[in-house]
């Protein structure tokens, strides 16, 4: 069998040793009522056989369509670079560092790795990662939960509508309240936001660049919140950090974001990077695994897993959360991206982003009946009504290789005219005019 | 070894993209920015100066790939490489999770759909189970989400349920997901190493909701009880959850479905040969049986009678979104390839020959070291230095002296339970000549143990770093460069 | 730029040691009449438009096409531990092994390789590699003319006819004589070889199995060629080898191969491997780098490059050859291909091969006017004469995906409507019958 | 470390294809087979035993991803790692070569046939050269094919030539190659460190085909008296062949086919930065100028006035084929995305930097080691540990102890002509800190070749192995496993 070395020899011996007669002697245990019903699988097939199989299944997605969704999710450019390091077998096939003498290399890399993020957004301290976006920020709920010991979240309607119903999903049986501040077209509604957070609030939560993609300063909102002990939130989108003023600076005290922006491929939805950041004084609250410097018996420095008793190998129900497994090799991706772009590569990357968004925002809104739904500043990402269904207006462009855009309407009443489009470094200006072209085409 | 951030200077070129034509100040408030040059703090490096960096760290760490890892309760077996080729595939990694939304575009992503339909199928075959979802993103996940639908499960039936029972020997994440979900943790004694019903009996109620078990548990025993089990359960309406953690003992042998599991999490990365990645990423898909198939996670994968796969939301007592999209979909992949490339006969022989070098490992070392619950195993079982602890060589110097040996360390002082633990697995992909160099190396280990405990004491001496001062990096806290 | 570290400051810095004032000053001996004429090369490009540039090409090539072409280059699976093996930046950013104390993993690697070449060949030694099948055959001829001071060659022209022309080029201005002693249909002609041999004859060469795919045993030919005093020379196909009686078992004092067979892409030419091995005897004779087990200062095993004195970086002009970098990398590439298949793997991909080939020539000599030519036993390649031009058919047939062969008018006459098909084990039955009836088709 | 043969178990299983039906006997004659299982002699190995022990191998070398490696003569630079990715593509790694030889098959492989024809086109570019071939595999075998160019040029022309030139401080490829063309060598004095016209003069007749220069020389030295010697062998009608190993130092700076010469090989794995696989493969492509340009080998490249590339053979003055195709072509095509990444400036800067770096060690060395040409020096320098070999540390010693300190060896004893040589080539690639640790490391080891030269003698001392035997190897000539 593949992957199984032992010959029929070896089999004798080990039994022989063992004092079985054969190998089925090692599952008695199991009795006959417990034995399977069936177990119909397919046969083994070679490993040519297989691949050829996922080339043909690979071959049946369309991944060539020229693409201009983001909602969240953002065709970057990974260097191929990225790949090549954390392919290495010592890097991918270790588990995580709980030996640390032996796992020094995963070890320094998530201390480094938590280093970037804080720096990126701002903030003191990092975890080694959570699952994606989504989960963080319901992680960072349960930090002010239990810190704030209030169980009322006042969240913006801009904030990512998935994670939003994840939210839903996952408090449903732990009596929290959830007001939901709904936005002003594609802006967060900052003043409604602070009217809404009081003093039983635990946490008020925004994402910048918002869901519709605008940029916005959610200082006064945190002082605000400050001001009424309740936890500032904040979700973030790592390119764009690169060059927005950080959630650290405006105030917040934790600050998440789904990282799969930094060198983490599409993948149809995962694997990706839950960044999870947080004030000095947050950290005995976070979940997950923690990276810190220390000293051998020798006085060098290295590295260890620290503040385990926040943890659910030690503390079990008390623990601040379930977490065991997590992304680490998307951490360890995301900061050999980082060190590869740098930080003029970031930057650079980002107002590039910036240039070809305001250039496909230009041309879009230049076709008859288009109108841009931002007001003030936005990124990459913006949203643009059109005089026609969005739904139909991707239908139509998807048959000529080209997705405009996601369409609103999915999760925002009144909406269904109105497009999201985002653009990254990827498409060029040629893609873009295509791409208005195409859809004035249809207008 | 410097971090990445003291190599930096200021202006090295990296992988930079083309210089846009105007500041980004052009296009944005000034105010919403945080300035230029070096404001990020991200290093500035050559690409040779990553690469180095990168190939110095891994130089650093052990890893299945060049070292034997008998890590108890991780089944840190071989990951074949083919498979990570096919999730590189462009048609699957260059798939914006998204597409299946836009209307009539499920037929931009047929194969990936495809693949998620026949892993479900396949792990629905494998464990009896009457449907999955991929959603979770590691065990753990799966776990919360498990316990999610136990909850859905008694509140759509009316059940006021508040607590979940968990086995002394359970993973401390069993009770964290349990009360992460909302509920009461109760915790019952084990005997002999495995659940007993009385024992069980005597801590159910009406208020139960479930019990979450591993089977073999973390003793690497089978629990023998389970018909019993399963009965004392039913009488109360809890639901029995398996955690499977440890499922690559039994594949063939037994399905959690027809032995009576309600709820079940895999670890897709244990079982199915997907790389652990240093901690992660992991998939944690879960299956349920008939009576839980309404709550599970939306969006499901549905196959017409065309042969067209389309994602369906419209389950109304669907506990609702657990992740973003449909989990870690680069990891199921992988999977899906390896339950392919071993099919029926290779699955067999998975568990066959786990639990058969587990075995001959046990029998091999059970002169040296006591073996608390010293009867046939399953994929792995558990041994204790109490004996040489008495005389000050614990466990922890025993396994970091396995270090100096390029042998990973067995997990130790886990499962609680048993003092001076080393829990020893060593999976099926490992040679008779690896686990004979292993019982070598231990024997070396456990003799000086007795002719110079110092130098057992001492170890690791042949890695980058000696024993590290875990106690200083909890207090000093030092969590960044930047601290 | 790009790989460049050197920061502003870093050039001043150094320019201050050294004591010039600008770059251009290092320069001054290339006078102002040696300086360029011109120097119109593009602007550099991100690595990102550099991808989508070569993706874009990659994707003007029908690498798709269902291909029974053989010829010498085989499309065999490459299990995909391979690249990730060969690829670790250790290895394939290393140098020639010159300091072999830093070079150990190359060095053992090559050891290996020469093990596994020798013995799949039935040979005693074996080279580090030279650059492919036909450079081979050249070194090979090479060795026979200077070991037995003459200069008479007999080559079968059933040797693949591409490594004739190259044997012709190299040799033009080294007073060679050249016998060329045509086959017989698909079979090489023996007895005639054997007439050809005689005392002033070098060496006598043969392809086994021939360019037409048949298998023959040349026993009797190598010892008449050594009772003649003349040397015997085999060109293999490393995969048919593996079920083959060897060079060695027929007499042979060189046997050469092309090992692109062995774990190398088809990659329209190369990077491909020229094996090369030859009888204890003959080793000093070798061109090319060998490695040697030795002992270090404290006993223990290890390995090194010797019999250093053949080589060019010593001898200079008296050099048995001017190799110098060889194709180290395919070495291995083919070593950890023989190492995964392992013994088994490899004998049952060239009797899956085998099967497959028959089943091919079983159901094309269905179709009508189609006849086989090889005579006697073949591997997994065989020629079939038409009842049309081949090219027409290779024309017709690749408009639906299908490359049915090779046309071997191109390098025999009258054999324009002889078509060479080849079958991997990465054609599958339906895969032949389709071809089989698309060429019944249009005969 | 056991051999992967010592490793071998009967049975084990590796990537086994399927089974076929019938034993290989029922389609070829059982007497031309060797028989069944073992026979091949290769080892059965688990697919995790070969990746364990090619892990482990490569743990056992030094390469530019992990080590500096400053080895003169050889540009040890870094090797991007996208190319890897492009030469995989799938498009031009799973295309059949024979493709274009097809009726109107050209169209099936426009890409290739297009990468191909701009490679060449660039490197006219970069060296001023007429035309090019792509075919040749290596360095060694670009400096044949020029060779045979030259021959070819002068029997067409009638000319009777006999003889070779190369100077003292050629590659020891140069004169091999000659000779393996048939040429008599002539070997001539280098004089303050280059060519001197006087020298070359004395050595001219009528029967002297050509001169091979390296320039940059081996000792780094710009070959200052070009025009001289171009404006001499014109007098003979003698060619002027250019050894392209040092191209690193002058693009951009000069041309050769504007300078003069006459056949160029270039090596893609030194300049265009493909890596060099521990020995190969690389790719050696040479240019002609006008008059020569009918002997490149075919098949040649050609662009029809309709965008279209086709394959010509119909050059009936060709030298022929030196290749079975059209070269390493994976090679061919890392080196052509090099060129796109860097562009004209990006060229420019690499010859600039890699010849700052050689001044900079070379003026920070001074001190420290006899430089014998003491001069700017072009991307590389030459120094000589005389003074420390009277005292009883060699520049092997030196080399060795450098290992100690994780950096390759430069490369010692070549060229020939200058005792206990030490040739440093740093690249453009490595960082001015990089530069700066290997001068305190050399400076450390020279204070300690005279304070305890015992220790430097002993050097290594941290690798895998101490010094190796060499004598012993070519004594015992154990070549294989099997002797």
């Amino acid at each position: 069998m593949p992957y199984i070395p032992h010959t029929p020899e070896d089999l004798r011996e080990m039994l022989a040793v063992i004092g079985a007669a054969s190998v089925e002697d090692l599952f008695t245990e199991i009795g006959p009522d417990m034995r399977p019903k069936r177990f119909d699988l397919p046969k083994g097939r070679s490993e040519m056989a297989v691949v050829k199989h996922m080339e043909h299944l690979s071959a049946r997605n369309r991944s060539d369509l020229v693409c201009f969704i983001g909602a969240g999710v953002y065709d970057h450019y990974i260097p191929h670079a990225v790949d090549a390091l954390t392919s290495r077998g010592e890097f991918y096939t270790a588990y995580t560092p709980y030996q640390p003498e032996a796992s020094q290399g995963t070890l320094q890399a998530i201390f480094e790795y938590q280093t970037a993020v804080t720096r990126l957004l701002g903030m003191d301290c990092a975890n080694a990662s959570v699952y994606d976006g989504g989960t963080a920020l319901f992680e960072a709920i349960m930090m002010a939960v239990r810190a704030t010991k209030r169980t009322r979240v006042v969240v913006s309607g801009t904030v990512n509508p998935i994670y939003r119903t994840m939210l839903a999903s996952y408090t449903c049986n732990l009596n929290l309240e959830f007001v939901n501040v709904p936005g002003r077209g594609a802006e967060t509604d900052i003043e409604a936001l602070k009217a809404a957070v009081d003093d039983k609030t635990a946490a008020v939560i925004v994402q910048n660049p918002n869901f519709f993609g605008s940029i916005e300063d959610c200082t006064d909102l945190f002082a605000h919140a400050k001001s009424k002990k309740a936890l500032s939130i904040v979700s973030a989108y790592p390119v764009m950090q690169a060059i927005l003023k950080t959630p650290g600076a405006m105030g917040a005290d934790v600050a998440v974001a789904e990282g799969q922006s930094l060198g983490m491929p599409m993948s149809f939805g995962g694997p990706y990077l839950g960044i999870m950041t947080c004030t000095k004084e947050m950290v005995r609250q976070m979940p997950g695994r923690i990276v810190g410097r220390t000293k051998d018996t020798k006085g060098r420095t290295g590295y260890v897993l620290t503040l385990q008793a926040r943890e659910q190998h030690i503390r079990r129900q008390k623990a601040t959360s379930n977490i065991c497994s997590n992304q680490a090799l998307c951490a360890m991706r995301a900061l050999v991206h980082m060190c590869l772009l740098g930080d003029e590569g970031l930057r650079r990357t980002a107002a590039l982003c910036v240039e070809r968004a305001h250039y496909a925002a230009k041309r879009l809104t230049e076709l008859p009946g288009v109108t841009l739904l931002n007001k003030g500043s936005f990124g990459n990402e913006f949203a643009i009504r059109l005089p026609m269904s969005a739904l139909e207006a991707i239908d139509k462009l998807s048959a000529k290789g080209f997705v405009p855009g996601f369409p609103l309407g999915r999760y925002y009443q009144g909406m269904d005219d109105v497009l999201l489009v985002a653009v990254t470094e990827r498409r060029t200006r040629e893609e873009i005019g295509v791409m208005a072209e195409l859809l004035g085409g249809i207008l | 070894m410097k971090t990445v951030f003291a190599k930096s200077r200021p202006g090295r070129e990296g992988v930079w993209p083309e210089q846009p034509a105007q500041d980004v100040s052009a296009y944005i408030d000034p105010a919403l920015l945080r300035g230029g040059a070096g404001t990020t703090g991200l290093p500035d490096l050559s690409e040779l100066d990553t690469v180095r960096h990168f190939t110095e760290l891994s130089r650093k760490n052990f890893g299945v790939d060049s070292n034997f890892y008998p890590l108890g309760s991780c089944t840190m077996k071989y990951n074949p490489k083919f498979t990570e080729y096919v999730a590189a595939l462009p048609g699957f990694a260059g798939l914006h999770p998204v597409l299946p939304q836009l209307k009539g575009a499920g037929r931009f992503c047929q194969g990936a759909l495809e693949v998620m339909h026949e892993s479900e199928r396949l792990l629905c075959e494998i464990t009896g189970m009457a449907g999955f979802t991929l959603h979770p993103m590691a065990g753990a996940h799966g776990e919360l989400t498990g316990v999610m639908l136990i909850a859905a499960y008694h509140r759509d039936k009316g059940n006021k349920k508040t607590k979940i029972i968990c086995p002394d020997s359970a993973h401390g994440t069993n009770p964290a997901s349990a009360a992460l979900a909302g509920y009461e943790v109760v915790t019952i004694e084990s005997k002999d190493g495995i659940v007993d019903p009385a024992v069980l009996r005597a801590a159910l109620d009406d208020e139960v909701a479930a019990l979450m078990m591993t089977c073999p548990n973390t003793l690497g025993l089978f629990e023998r009880h389970l018909p019993e089990i399963v009965a004392a359960l039913k009488e109360v309406d809890a639901l029995l959850y398996y955690d499977g953690a440890n499922l690559n003992a039994i594949m063939g042998k037994m399905r959690v479905g027809d032995a009576g599991f309600d709820v079940v999490h895999l670890n897709l990365h244990k079982t199915f040969g997907t790389p652990h990645g240093g901690g992660g990423p992991g998939s944690g898909p879960v299956g349920v049986s008939q009576r839980l198939l309404d709550y599970l996670p939306i969006s499901r994968v549905v196959k017409l009678e065309d042969g067209q796969y389309f994602l369906d939301y419209d389950y109304p007592k669907s506990i609702g979104y657990v992740a973003p999209f449909y989990g870690n979909f680069g990891v199921v992949l992988k999977a899906y390839a390896y339950m392919l490339r071993l099919g029926r006969e290779g699955l067999i022989r998975v568990s066959e020959n786990a639990v058969l070098s587990a075995n001959y490992l046990r029998k091999r070392l059970e002169d040296y070291l006591e073996i608390p619950y010293n009867r046939t195993c399953m994929h792995e079982f558990v041994a204790s230095a109490v004996q040489q602890a008495a005389k000050g060589v614990r466990a922890l110097d025993i396994a970091k002296a396995l270090l100096d040996k390029g042998t990973h360390a067995p997990t130790i002082y886990f499962p609680l339970i048993v003092k001076e633990c080393i829990m020893v697995e060593p999976t099926e992909t490992e040679s008779k000549e690896t686990l004979d160099r292993f019982v070598d190396d231990l024997i070396e280990i456990l003799t000086r143990a007795e002719s110079d405990p110092a130098s057992v004491q001492a170890a690791p001496t042949t890695l980058p770093v000696t024993r590290l001062d875990e106690t200083l990096a909890a207090r000093g806290m030092v969590l960044t460069d930047d601290m």
